[in-house]
């Protein structure tokens, strides 16, 4: 075991993977010489090669595009998209080409990509450099979506990527990037995609969260149970698709209540899918209202300190308070 | 000027009389199997088909210097001709017409004409147009990475030049030097947007020194000359000298598909004319000027392939439909 | 009023609109001399001009990037996606562009754009003519987005489109074009963006759906009041984002009982936010489960007529059943 | 051949003394504003800025032939010496950069630099690069469409030629003969990757033939060759010939904005001989070799800016911040 930050975590994980297979290359906007604009791949390109390194054109429908190729003839790529929000122009190339290869030949062509992409806000990014992505391409058939929130899960997540033989796109909360520490096994071990984990035990309601929601989640469940007593049960859901409904609704049949937290614009947003898995799975089973909490339907977070913080919290401790007006519900 | 032996232009590109005489199947094989399909379609067993008349000359020549079992072909819908070379046989394009389970593109899961097949290195490919361009760069840079001898085909239309991925496949082939060859059939259409409404300039190869690597312009009626372009620029990839555009000018004989009605944008005037360059009547005068098939020869070969394609079509109309709930599999690779 | 199909319909009123105002022009592939693949646009080209109706280069990006600029200088374009399942390449400028450009410009700027796209399935299209876009835009902030199922809402609401400032995705399904007729109110009749309309009353349970489902819903309802007197009130959605929540709660609220049904792949679709929704706002008033009917999760309907009858209709007569097994509960 | 008077460069551009002065006050606002607004990130005070020095020469020059009022401009996020001539204030510049309700661009909301006014004729732009070339098309043909006078001009860097929008954006430009001038400012690095890895050509101007439409290389360090670049395009454009595409050689001093560190990827060497074509430099050189300005007056025009920039500050810094609840407002027209 070692303490690692999440964005230690990713880059030992991807370095060693690459250490041991020859046929996972990086590619993206400044992985090179500046070793990736969050330092990931620092000094990478002299240790594998510009080969296995590759500083790509400003393109990301090509990125994609030209990943797409080099896992259909033998290679394991690693996109990185510099930041989640400038992924849209590769969305035909995702959506139209990696995900439906295996569909659309009926078995014969798999695509084994990793798309890798910093996503979230609460880091003074603005409009396009805070946006969450998940819900898009969670609903999109052929293609697996995860979303770890600390180290151990991100290393683990990682080489499940890249040991799956179908796309996948791997998103990195910038927020948790540095903010969040944790213990991480050593070796190669391997977190499987499609498993929720609980993240804290509770026996009064079941928080169901993910990204650095989720870590403010844990945060209001540590001081609701100081304040009040109340036992809040935290479930990280980790891989958005496909998602794990049995532990989500295993948790929510124990706890009796269940509460939804993103970050992302609430409406349509991933939340929407697991409050209605709970609702039409688990509706006789809960003992109070189903709460969603979602981010305003605003385009992303502005740039402005009040602006953004109220994207994040429009009115103080509203996570908090809303669990708590739900346990005594 | 010394006399010397008028050598045949064959000759100059070292293809046999065996290659000419198999050059020529191929081009009425695409030709026949264009009509039939057509013909099933009229019956309403075909519920959509994609013509390829008119474009036999550009295909079998671009295709024909590729090598089985180590190249790798991208080709669009269109691409009929290309893919008989590549070794589809007009039974397994049968299948894909009438969307069989054992249709080997997609087992009937694709519109017809939507080509695919790991066995014979023939990339799946889908509807949206242009996607493969950037695919057909990352093939040509894993194959290079890994050491191999491999050159990569992309086939597109002129309209496929329009779009981004177009520009950002050529772009890092360019870069990178990779041993892939952009081929574009240019029939002047789009559906039915003229090319005048798809660029500023007359020869799409014009882009290619934007890319860093050479465009040729070439006779697409001009199975010969298409073979000749296509070969260079096959070499040129395997010495690792980097990516080649090559225009094929050509024309489509038939509306863009069974779905279109091209008399809306095209004059009957215009269509005929176009109809006087017929690649495979052009080959036919070629073949016969030189005493290697004349017009007998060439009715049997019609009479031949008709009769495969026959057979192809009734073997094919047998053959069993995909299974309702197969509708499941192969979302991800440990799907039912 | 006029008896006319759902093509006929926006066709008369886009023309209308056309005839009425010389800011508006249309542009996209095959407009031109053929008068788009549907025929929406035969004869423009002449009646307009070539400057009015624009076959552009094949290029979706580029068509609605330019369109977004005429609309930022004084044109109110109409841009015509052929497939929506070709509208991919565009996600950037749709999401990034069209739908931020006044709340980044804090108000300053407006960009009154239409951009019309032929959805759904159901007319052997296969992988790439049969798809529903409608969950990924409808969770884009600062656009609207609405899917019309009858002639007289797709010219109504095609004229509030028009009418808009602000960016509108106007999705046409395309199994309605020919095979949904009704009356069509004569003149320049609108019908708001942003209400969903009951098209069917009843009073044991209530259908929420859109697109052609809609229609499945109306058909199915009809044959179970006559074979066993179950009254189904069916909602029409019509208006994609901004929901109306108002008219599909009160429908549930009064009925008790609610089912949302939906053609896009089941999972994050539309139908888990209108069914998140519905749990969060009106659970007390429900008497029985909540039920969600989508398509599976495959990435479209394929080609083959048994597949693509397979995505459509599982099990004979699915909806049928789910809704008697529904009033039963 | 017979003696005649030299004619300066200036003269032949039809620019005057008054124009030359103003030129480079502008150059100079903007190299000092960029210092400025470093030292306001150093202190704490300005989480974010994108540095321009070194790219006022062809920043300043291809924004003087612009008509305010009538010309439309879509500058990037580099193009603070554009803004500035477009009527910018440095007040102006910094309410954006301390993100306060008055900041004309966005009123916080975007990152500083991201341009937008529509008073001044700004379109306001986004991080995404190379959106805002179709935008740019779009109204080169609206501006077209309605009979007006105006010319559109985008500007970006040379890593923006590697998007699909902007392939996308240029081709339709070429196709309808807009009236809309493309300036690349190629500094030769787009954040680390430099330009032999972003495309496989030497000049980006090469690529204008292949969209019908001339491509013009300038040195970028030269305002007067700048200026001159697009007066002509401008003309150009204005006389219903249709686009340019102009390439401007350039470099960038800092790094690509406060939150980069260049020293990664660019030898200290490289960016200190860069530095001896510094476009202000040369400027003041070539005012003071005619009389126009020496050195003391520049070090007064310095003066004068600077304390310019010291009142905007202080004045910016003062302003109020956005309220947090006006965060829900303007999603559509109708919002909050
Ligand atoms: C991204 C995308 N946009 C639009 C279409 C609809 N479409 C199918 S074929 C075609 C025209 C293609 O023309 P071209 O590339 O010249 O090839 P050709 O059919 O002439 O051989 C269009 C617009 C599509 N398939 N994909
Ligand atoms: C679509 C997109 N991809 C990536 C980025 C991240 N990014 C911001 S600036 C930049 C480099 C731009 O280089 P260039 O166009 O040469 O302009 P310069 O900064 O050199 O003036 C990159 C990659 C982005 N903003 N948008
Ligand atoms: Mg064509
Ligand atoms: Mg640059």
């Amino acid at each position: 075991m070692t303490e690692k930050n999440v964005l230690t975590a990713i880059r030992d994980a991807l370095h060693d993977e690459m250490s041991e297979d020859d046929r996972i290359v990086l590619l993206g906007e400044d992985v090179g010489a500046r070793g990736g604009v969050f330092r990931i791949s620092e000094g990478w390109v002299m240790e594998f090669g510009e080969q296995r390194v590759i500083d790509t054109p400003l393109a990301e429908s090509g990125i994609v595009g030209v990943a797409i190729g080099m896992a259909l003839h033998g290679l394991l790529p690693v996109a990185e998209i510099e930041f989640a929000d400038f992924i849209h122009p590769a969305f035909d190339q995702i959506v139209s080409e990696a995900a439906r290869m295996r569909y659309r030949s009926n078995g014969d062509f798999g695509c084994p990509l990793v798309i890798r992409a910093p996503c979230g806000g609460g880091i003074h990014g603005a409009l396009y450099h805070s946006q969450s992505i998940e819900a898009y391409y969670g609903h999109v058939p052929g293609l697996k979506v995860v979303l770890p929130s600390t180290p151990a899960d991100a290393a683990g997540l990682l080489r499940s990527a890249l040991a799956d033989p179908d796309p996948v796109l791997f998103l990195e909360h910038k927020k948790c990037y540095r903010a969040v520490k944790g213990e991480v096994p050593d070796g190669r071990y391997t977190t499987p995609i499609g498993l929720a984990d609980v993240k804290r035990q509770g026996t009064d309601l079941t928080a169901v969260s993910y990204g650095y929601s989720l870590h403010l989640c844990l945060d209001a469940a540590d001081r609701l149970h100081q304040d009040e007593g109340i036992s809040v049960e935290v479930v990280d859901v980790r891989t958005i698709a496909p998602l794990d409904k049995q532990t989500i609704l295993s948790s929510v049949r124990k706890t009796g209540k269940a509460i939804v937290v993103y970050e992302d614009n609430r409406t349509y947003g991933a939340g929407a899918e697991i409050a209605s898995t709970i609702a039409e799975e688990a509706m006789f089973d809960l003992d109070g209202p189903l709460v969603r909490i979602g981010g305003p339907d605003i385009p992303a977070m502005p740039f402005a300190a009040p602006l953004e913080h109220y994207f994040i919290e429009p009115e103080p401790d509203h996570i908090y308070r809303a669990m708590r007006d739900l346990a005594r519900f | 000027m010394a006399a010397r032996v008028t050598e045949s232009p064959h000759d100059a590109l070292g293809l046999s009389v065996d290659d000419l005489l198999a050059m020529h199947r191929a081009m009425v094989t695409a030709r026949l199997l264009d009509e039939a399909a057509f013909r099933q379609n009229r019956m309403g067993r075909a519920p959509f088909v994609v013509p390829v008349s008119g474009h036999e000359g550009c295909q079998i020549g671009t295709a024909w210097p590729m090598r089985k079992g180590i190249d790798i072909w991208l080709p669009y819908y269109r691409d009929l001709g290309v893919v008989l070379v590549a070794g589809m046989t007009p039974y397994e394009v049968f299948l894909g017409i009438f969307a069989k389970a054992d249709d080997p593109s997609s087992g009937g899961r694709q519109m017809p004409a939507h080509w695919g097949s790991r066995r014979l290195g023939i990339i799946s490919g889908s509807s949206p147009i242009a996607t493969q361009v950037p695919h057909a760069s990352g093939i040509a840079y894993a194959a290079k990475y890994r050491g191999e001898d491999a050159v990569v085909a992309c086939w597109f239309g002129e309209g496929a030049t329009s779009e981004g991925d177009w520009h950002e496949g050529l772009n890092f082939a360019g870069i990178h030097k990779l041993p892939v060859v952009f081929v574009c059939e240019n029939n002047h259409y789009a559906i039915s947007v003229p090319q005048s409404k798809q660029m500023a300039v007359e020869n799409v190869a014009d882009r290619a020194p934007g890319y860093g690597f050479p465009g040729v312009v070439v006779d697409g009626n001009d199975v010969l000359a298409c073979y000749g372009a296509m070969k260079e620029a096959h070499e040129r990839a395997r010495r690792g000298e980097g990516p080649t555009l090559i225009e094929c000018k050509t024309y489509r004989y038939f509306p863009h598909t069974s779905d279109d009605d091209d008399k809306s944008y095209r004059s009957r005037e215009e269509v005929e004319e176009a109809r006087t360059h017929d690649p495979i009547a052009g080959f036919e005068r070629y073949l016969a000027d030189r005493g290697i098939l004349d017009l007998p020869g060439a009715a049997s070969v019609r009479a031949e392939v008709k009769e495969q394609i026959d057979g192809a079509i009734t073997a094919a109309w047998e053959a069993p439909d995909p299974e309702p709930e197969s509708a499941l599999g192969h979302v991800f690779a440990e799907s039912p």
